[in-house]
């Protein structure tokens, strides 16, 4: 009984509105508290704001598929008119996704694709190759053109972070402009700080004459930084890769971290939601070819594949990573 | 707590289930116009069906005194074997088998380890946590295993009739054989005496260690089944598939009224646990809270069921007392 | 007579539907011994327990040393001069002996504990009780008897002006209990008041001063121990007069049933051989911790580790397990009934049983019909006193609780009934009864062990003693040469005289 | 006692006995220097073996990866071994009490996030200023744990197993998901955790002080001393007057305050605040009592064995990447290592049975004890 007084209690407290007048577009992500979601969510409400949309964001509490099938059936029950999700395993969600499809759901990925056959259009942040070259060409050039580098990459499993490692190794090995550089080892951070902290300590450790570490998981480069400050090595180590400019501030300001590169989420989220619309009043297909109208983005144009791809990554260094960093702050507050 | 070995008597506990499940329903159907649709309702079983595959043996593990944290690793363990199975190309039998197995094996080693160390289950448990994920991941890395053939999507994904998923009907078959194997069979009754009291027990001329091994062996049995059906309706396997389910379980398992002492609960009493539960956190996610707030709700209510009458008790005693002194 | 330490007036207390104590009041004097006598549930340990502050009484005065008092916690007590050795000492295993006597009140310098003094302090209160115990080992290394002795130390240790001994020497041998004896006049000698209990007649005409009787929690009579005869006592606390305690049941005795030989175990008992035949009560008597209880778990094959032959009526066996003891014709009654005995919490039914199941069920499904028939024979044998088969058994009282066991391994059909300690700490009424029973076994030709460490006991209902002293066999005596004084040394390990150790083969 | 010690209550018996205590071995030890050793080395038995297990391990470490017994990686080392040693201070109290916390991780998610985003509004505090409010947070947290399972008997496990999921939860509502990272962290904040002030890391002092003042606590304190005691033996305890809820109470507390100090250093060190943070540690601090000789059953347990139980985990944990073990391969090795402390400490956790055959010495009858000497 008690329980139940409890519940009625909190549930007050947390469940949302339920307009039915307006349609409801859902923006399901990989998992809920990461920074990258938390940006793609602000520039999705601007987009849903200007088309007079309801926004519902969810997504897992742990990035695993069981958490977002679940999410996807729930969904379903609320009829929702579209699902926007951005997929951590390509083919668990076909069934579900399809499911969606047929009780007339709108489906449109972004950032992580799934199976073609379970959505209609797909919007990339970036191709990997982009994602990649980004803290590639930084690093290139604080290793003064050649040294060894060493990786932090996120957990073991995310096949996009390794898709990016093994990208980076094939430029090293194949690409002149980068054969100056050598991967000597790929440490796996988990998206825990203390796990990476320790990975990367354990490379600047097996490695005295180690130049750079490219992180591509936003806590691996955080950790990194925080390490090469904790062990004074700022200017002998440097640290790049991909992390976001309100986590990354002191770091490129205490030189740890000269610069940095990322995708604009905020025009991704914005982006998606644009796209969906488009699809759903039919004005596009997601056929190769089509243009779409987004808003302060412009016409996007979608790739074979049904994809639509945002463009090349952003760079932050001293120059310009504050600013942004309150930009992000004051949106996400 | 339902009386001590009862039979399928309905104790106070069960009633009060009853009672939250009934105010749950209530609550949710208030909170989304969306609960109370049988397709939404039936679908939904797919969120617990497979986890409440192993509140069923750990049920009966717990009553013995008793308990297995390892339980979501067999599952991920199974799970890959049945991946690197397919990849070999194995037909769906093969694959239905090498998930059995795998579950009955991890069962019986933990089983082994604890009679024969002597050592508290949780802490064996514990170690073959780490034990099974690992070599889990040691085998999936960071790949993930996708090529299932077709037929074996059945499990996980077929309806019987269009209206019934598979999966909740092997639930439901299950639940009966495990009400019947423990509250009208000599092995029941057994497990309940070695929970009440195992030195007697063991006086008795119950062989305890044997039982022993065995619930454990039953125990990872289910999880593999639970990995046959998850991989089924999943279609694909990762490192951290199941990840956080042990004490999902568990907590079904307790909140169902089995006492963490052993000796006491029933099936009828998990069984109301699981759906109370299932049915909560779907409602709630209607309304989408994060799952990581309704675990709030979870843990509340788990805290509150059993809090709630003995507080009663508490004020009850402390009230007496105070008459005493005047 | 001066004036009483303790005085206590109608003090009662009640348990749900028990009414334990009703209106019940006692005087307690320095330098004399009280003895509470009564039947299993009279209301003793419940008294004692209200005067230790252990339970709180419904109603009634407490008066000590001329103030009203009411103890609301242990500490209370301890803290007016109360100290009690409780029925069952319970203490802590992983703790010192030092530590168990202090615990709760150790010595202390500014804020921190001063171990030191903790233990030189135990050490002396040790050399007073003349027990030559080391202060640091820890109590699972003791045996009952050193336990008990601990938790005396610990009485001491509180300086208390009033003792309160309930049932002391229930699991004590006849040695220690003379040694018990020798304490007691000692704190007389220093002025203590004290409350002793006791189901044995002997102990409470030896020391006592005064007595109480107490039966179904009422005060029945009280005086000067001097001017009541034992049978007096025995009529007041049963309400009727009892015959004979100890009946030697008539049967006539067959061909061997049982055989053991050169059994030994690593640590618990050496080289123990002995036989049973048909009819026979044999008696294994012995100090507590001499091992007879060890000898007869590994007979009942719970002690792995144990080596030596067994045989059955001619056949041998291998067993290893209680399973494997029950299928050769072997019950065993074991002599801490409420830990290994019966499954408190089960139904008097689902104790019957538990031993049967299988045999009794439905290919492996339950069978209510049979278990109530099973109940039906081997309950009415035992004479079992209950609401019904249904009753937990956690309800009935200590004899009963007895009985359910008994009857539970009757239930196996056994060839072989090994009793331990049957009658430990059960009154002469209950008493009585299992001796009955024990009476009624051999007559229907099965063969009975019967472990005690009551004299009066083995040399009144058995045909053969077997004595064991540190885990050894020291002495045999056929019941033509029963001699309390030879067993008695045999059991304490003075005369060790080879001519009387023989299998006992007959 | 009343009375004056050179009269003893049995003049006959006490010389007897005096004279036996001189003589029997076993109650040598009182005097007997060899004696105390004897005590010492079979009490301290497993701590001793899990010491040179340890040690032997680093040896294998170092040799197959000498960079890890660098200063830098040694100081790393003790900086995570300090906050699984302040997590298990905590969790030894509750084991000794039949007892277990499994929200300590969640607790120390909590308080971590609660000082982050404190930092955020007074970033001025001094950092003992936010060590004191960690404490005051967790110690509060562990209270609501305390007092419930004390006051309404709910079992342990599943008491921290509801707050273990309503902590985390609230550091979710708390923070609405987001993190709080370095630049939003102030560095007085930061300071203190990260520093080195004597020479090795402020954490591992941190980790030694609060060992130090358990260690006092459990063995030198009345309260310490009924902590083993109501676990060892419950009924016994309330006999003996010791008052069971307050020891609970005060277990639970201990732990929450530890708990929440270490999620303040944690917070600090790392410089990021997160929902997941520390999660799943939980078990990883159990396995470390375990390996320490902590029993799960109650009233046995010491403080260093605890902490090396927790230099044992960490050093697992830290030596892995340095051992370029396959990453994929690390979980399998530290599951199949506890399980291989566990089965090594099995045969201590068997408790010695008394040994008829051999129990000479102390035989309460010590007269008859004698002469049944002579007569055999
Ligand atoms: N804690 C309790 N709860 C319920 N009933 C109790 C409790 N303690 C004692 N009783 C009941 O009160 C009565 C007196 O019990 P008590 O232990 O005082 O008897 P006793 O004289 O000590 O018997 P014995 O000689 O066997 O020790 C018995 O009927 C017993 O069942
Ligand atoms: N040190 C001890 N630790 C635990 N239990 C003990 C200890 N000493 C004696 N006991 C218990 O006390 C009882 C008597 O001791 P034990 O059985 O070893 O000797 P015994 O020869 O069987 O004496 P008896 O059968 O007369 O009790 C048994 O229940 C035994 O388990
Ligand atoms: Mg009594
Ligand atoms: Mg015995």
């Amino acid at each position: 009984a008690a329980g139940v007084a409890a519940l009625v209690g909190l549930s007050a407290l947390t469940s949302h509105g339920l307009a039915q007048d307006k349609p409801r577009y859902a923006m399901l992500v990989r998992v809920l508290g990461n920074t990258a979601f938390e940006l793609a969510r602000v520039g999705a409400q601007q987009a849903a704001d200007e088309l007079g949309v309801e926004l519902i964001y969810t997504g897992p509490t742990e990035n695993s598929a069981e958490g977002q099938v679940a999410l996807i059936d729930s969904l379903i029950a609320q009829r929702v008119n579209a699902i926007m999700l951005s997929a951590n395993d390509a083919t668990a969600l076909t069934p579900s996704l399809q499911k969606a499809a047929r009780r007339g759901i709108a489906v449109v990925t972004w950032d992580q694709d799934t199976e073609a056959t379970a959505r209609k259009l797909h919007i990339a942040s970036a191709t990997n190759a982009l994602i990649t070259l980004g803290p590639a060409k930084i690093a290139l050039d604080l290793a003064g053109g050649e040294g060894k580098i060493g990786v932090i990459s996120g957990p073991a499993n995310s096949t996009t972070q390794n898709e990016w490692v093994d990208e980076l190794i094939r430029l090293t090995k194949e690409e002149d402009a980068f054969k100056g550089l050598e991967v000597v080892e790929v440490a796996y951070g988990d998206e825990r700080s203390d796990k990476a902290y320790n990975e990367a300590l354990g490379l600047v450790n097996k490695y005295p004459d180690l130049k750079v570490i490219v992180a591509y998981s936003s806590i691996g480069i955080a950790a990194a930084s925080q390490m090469v400050r904790d062990q004074n090595l700022i200017g002998k180590v440097q640290v790049t890769g991909l992390g976001f400019p309100n986590e990354m501030v002191d770091h490129v300001t205490s030189g740890a971290t000269p610069a940095f590169a990322i995708w604009n989420m905020i025009d991704v989220g914005y982006t998606t939601v644009y796209a969906t619309k488009a699809l759903i009043d039919e004005t596009v297909t997601g056929a190769s070819g089509d243009m779409i109208a987004a808003g302060r983005m412009g016409e996007i144009a979608v790739g074979d594949n049904n994809t639509a791809v945002m463009g090349e990554l952003f760079v932050y260094n001293k120059d310009n990573v504050a600013e942004a960093a309150d930009l992000i702050t004051s949106l996400s507050k | 707590m339902s009386g001590r070995g009862t039979g399928l008597r309905i104790g106070s506990w069960e009633i009060g289930l009853v009672g939250l499940l009934i105010g749950v329903v209530i609550l949710n159907s208030s909170l989304s116009p969306y609960f109370l649709d049988y397709y939404n309702l039936i679908d939904s079983t797919f969120t617990f069906s497979e986890k409440a595959l192993i509140v069923l043996p750990m049920a009966l593990l717990i009553i013995a005194r008793d308990i297995d944290v390892s339980v979501a690793s067999i599952v991920a363990l199974a799970a890959v074997l049945m991946g690197v199975a397919a990849d070999m190309g194995a037909a769906t039998p093969v694959l239905v088998g090498v998930g059995l197995l795998t579950g009955l094996v991890a069962g019986l080693v933990n089983g082994a380890i604890v009679t024969t160390l002597g050592v508290h289950s949780i802490v064996v448990t514990i170690g073959t946590l780490s034990l099974y994920r690992g070599i889990a991941v040691a085998i999936v890395g960071d790949g993930a295993y996708t090529s299932f053939p077709a037929s074996f999507a059945v499990f996980g994904r077929h309806y019987v009739g269009d209206v019934v998923p598979l999966e909740f009907v092997i639930y439901a078959v299950a639940t009966i054989l495990f009400a019947v194997l423990l509250h009208a069979t000599i092995f029941g009754r057994r497990i309940y005496a070695i929970g009440t009291n195992p030195e007697a027990a063991q006086y008795s001329g119950i062989a305890i260690s044997k039982y022993r091994i065995a619930l454990f062996a039953l125990t990872g049995l289910m999880a593999g089944l639970a990995a046959v059906l998850l991989t089924s309706r999943l279609g694909s396997v990762r490192l951290n598939i199941a990840t956080g389910w042990e004490l999902q379980v568990i907590t079904m398992v307790v909140l169902g009224g089995v006492g963490i002492a052993g000796g006491t609960g029933t099936i009828l009493g998990v069984t109301l646990s699981v759906f109370l539960i299932g049915f909560l956190t779907f409602g709630l996610s209607l309304i989408n809270v994060p799952g990581i707030v309704m675990n709030i709700y979870v843990g509340l209510m788990l805290i509150a069921a059993i809090a709630v009458p003995n507080a009663g008790k508490f004020l009850a005693a402390y009230f007496d007392s105070k008459r005493k002194e005047s | 007579m001066s004036e009483p330490l303790l005085e206590v007036r109608n003090l009662s207390k009640r348990f749900g539907g028990v009414q334990a104590l009703s209106s019940v009041g006692i005087k307690a004097y320095r330098g004399r011994v009280l003895g509470l006598i009564g039947e299993n549930g009279a209301g003793k340990s419940t008294l004692v327990k209200s005067l230790t502050g252990n339970y709180q009484p419904d109603a009634g005065t407490i008066s000590f040393a001329g103030a009203d008092v009411r103890f609301d916690r242990p500490q209370d007590a301890a803290d007016v001069g109360i100290a009690a050795i409780q029925q069952e000492p319970s203490m802590f295993e992983d703790l010192t002996v030092a530590e168990n006597i202090f615990v709760g009140n150790q010595p202390r310098g500014r804020r921190l504990i001063n171990w030191r003094e903790m233990r030189a302090k135990a050490r002396d209160l040790l050399v007073e009780i003349g027990v030559s115990l080391d202060p640091d080992s820890p109590l699972r290394e003791l045996s009952v008897a050193e336990r008990h002795l601990v938790s005396l130390a610990k009485a001491l240790s509180s300086d208390a002006s009033m003792i309160i001994f309930d049932e002391p020497t229930a699991s004590l041998s006849q040695a220690e209990i003379q040694h018990l004896y020798g304490i007691i006049e000692g704190l007389k000698a220093a002025e203590r008041a004290i409350v002793f209990i006791s189901h044995k007649f002997d102990e409470i005409f030896r020391i006592c001063d005064d007595y109480a009787v107490l039966r179904d929690g009422e005060m029945v009579q009280d005086g000067l121990i001097a001017d009541v005869t034992e049978d007096d006592l025995i009529r007041q606390m049963v309400g009727r007069t009892l015959n004979d305690i100890y009946p030697k049941a008539a049967a006539e005795i067959g061909e061997t049933v049982l055989e053991v030989e050169g059994f030994s175990h690593p640590t618990e008992f050496a080289d123990v051989s002995f036989s049973v035949r048909r009819g026979e009560i044999l008696g294994f008597y012995g100090l507590v911790g001499s091992g007879r209880t060890e000898t007869m778990e590994a007979v009942f094959g719970l002690k792995p580790g144990s080596s030596g032959e067994i045989r059955i009526e001619g056949r041998s066996w291998q067993i290893n397990s209680a399973q494997k003891a029950m299928e050769a014709g072997i019950a065993y009654v074991p002599e801490d009934r409420q830990r290994h005995g019966a499954i408190l919490p089960f139904s008097i039914r689902k104790n019957m049983s538990l031993p049967v199941l299988g045999t009794i069920a439905r290919a492996i499904f339950l069978n209510q019909r049979a278990e109530d028939a099973l109940c039906d024979e081997f309950g009415q044998r035992v004479q079992i006193k209950a609401s019904g088969w249904s009753q937990p058994v956690e309800e009935l009282s200590g004899g009963n609780q007895q009985k359910v066991v008994i009857g539970k391994w009757l239930a196996t059909q056994p060839k072989i009934v090994i009793l331990d300690e049957p009658t430990k700490g059960v009154d002469v009424g209950s008493k009585s009864a299992v001796h009955q029973n024990v009476g009624d076994l051999v007559a229907k030709g099965l063969s009975v062990i019967i472990v005690s460490s009551e004299l009066e006991e083995v040399l009144g209902i058995c045909d053969r003693i077997i004595v064991m002293h540190k885990g050894r066999m020291s002495a045999a005596f056929e019941r033509k040469d029963f001699s309390s004084e030879a067993i008695v040394a045999a059991a304490t390990g003075y005369a060790i005289a080879a001519d009387h150790v023989d299998g006992g083969a007959g | 006692m009343r009375r004056r010690p050179d009269t003893p209550l049995l003049p006959i018996m006490s010389t007897a006995g005096r004279a036996e205590m001189q003589t029997t071995g076993h109650s040598a030890s009182i005097n007997a220097p060899e004696g105390v050793n004897r005590r010492l080395v079979q009490n301290q038995r497993r701590e001793i073996i899990l010491f040179a297990l340890i040690a032997l391990m680093i040896v294998l470490i170092g040799l197959r990866a000498p960079q890890y017994l660098a200063l830098t990686s040694v100081d790393n080392l003790l900086t995570n071994a300090g906050f699984l040693v302040i997590l298990v201070l905590g969790q030894l109290p509750v084991l000794l009490t039949r007892g277990i916390d499994l929200s300590q991780a969640a607790v120390l998610a909590f308080c971590g996030m609660l000082l982050a985003m404190l930092s955020q509004v007074m970033p001025g505090l001094p950092a003992v200023a936010y060590i004191l409010l960690a404490l005051v947070a967790g110690g509060a947290l562990g209270a609501i744990n305390g007092v419930i399972i004390a006051f309404l008997k709910i079992p342990p496990i599943i008491m921290t197993l509801g707050t273990m999921s309503v902590y985390r939860g609230l550091v979710y509502i708390l923070s609405d998901g987001a993190w709080v990272s370095s630049h939003e962290l102030s560095d007085r904040f930061k300071g203190f955790p990260g520093g080195q002030d004597f020479l090795l890391p402020n954490i591992f002092w941190v980790a030694a002080i609060c060992a130090f003042l358990v260690w006092i606590g459990l063995s030198y304190t009345r309260a310490g001393r009924n902590i083993y005691a109501v676990g060892g033996n419950p009924i016994a305890a309330r006999y003996a007057g010791i008052a069971q809820r307050r020891c609970e109470v005060l277990v639970y507390v201990l732990s929450g305050a530890l708990a929440g100090l270490c999620g303040y250093l944690w917070t600090a060190r790392f410089a990021i605040a997160y929902t997941q943070a520390a999660e799943g540690r939980e078990f990883a601090i159990i396995a470390a009592c375990v390996i320490g000789g902590v029993s799960i059953a109650g009233g046995r347990g010491s403080v260093v064995g605890a902490i090396l139980g927790a230099f044992f985990i960490a050093i697992v944990e830290t030596a892995l990447p340095f051992l370029r073990v396959n990453p994929f391969l690390q979980l399998a090795i530290i599951g199949s290592v506890i399980l291989f402390a566990v089965a090594a400490n099995a045969r201590a956790e068997r408790r010695p049975g008394r040994q008829i055959l051999r129990r000479g010495g102390n035989e309460p009858m010590a007269g008859g004890q004698k002469q049944a000497e002579r007569a055999s």
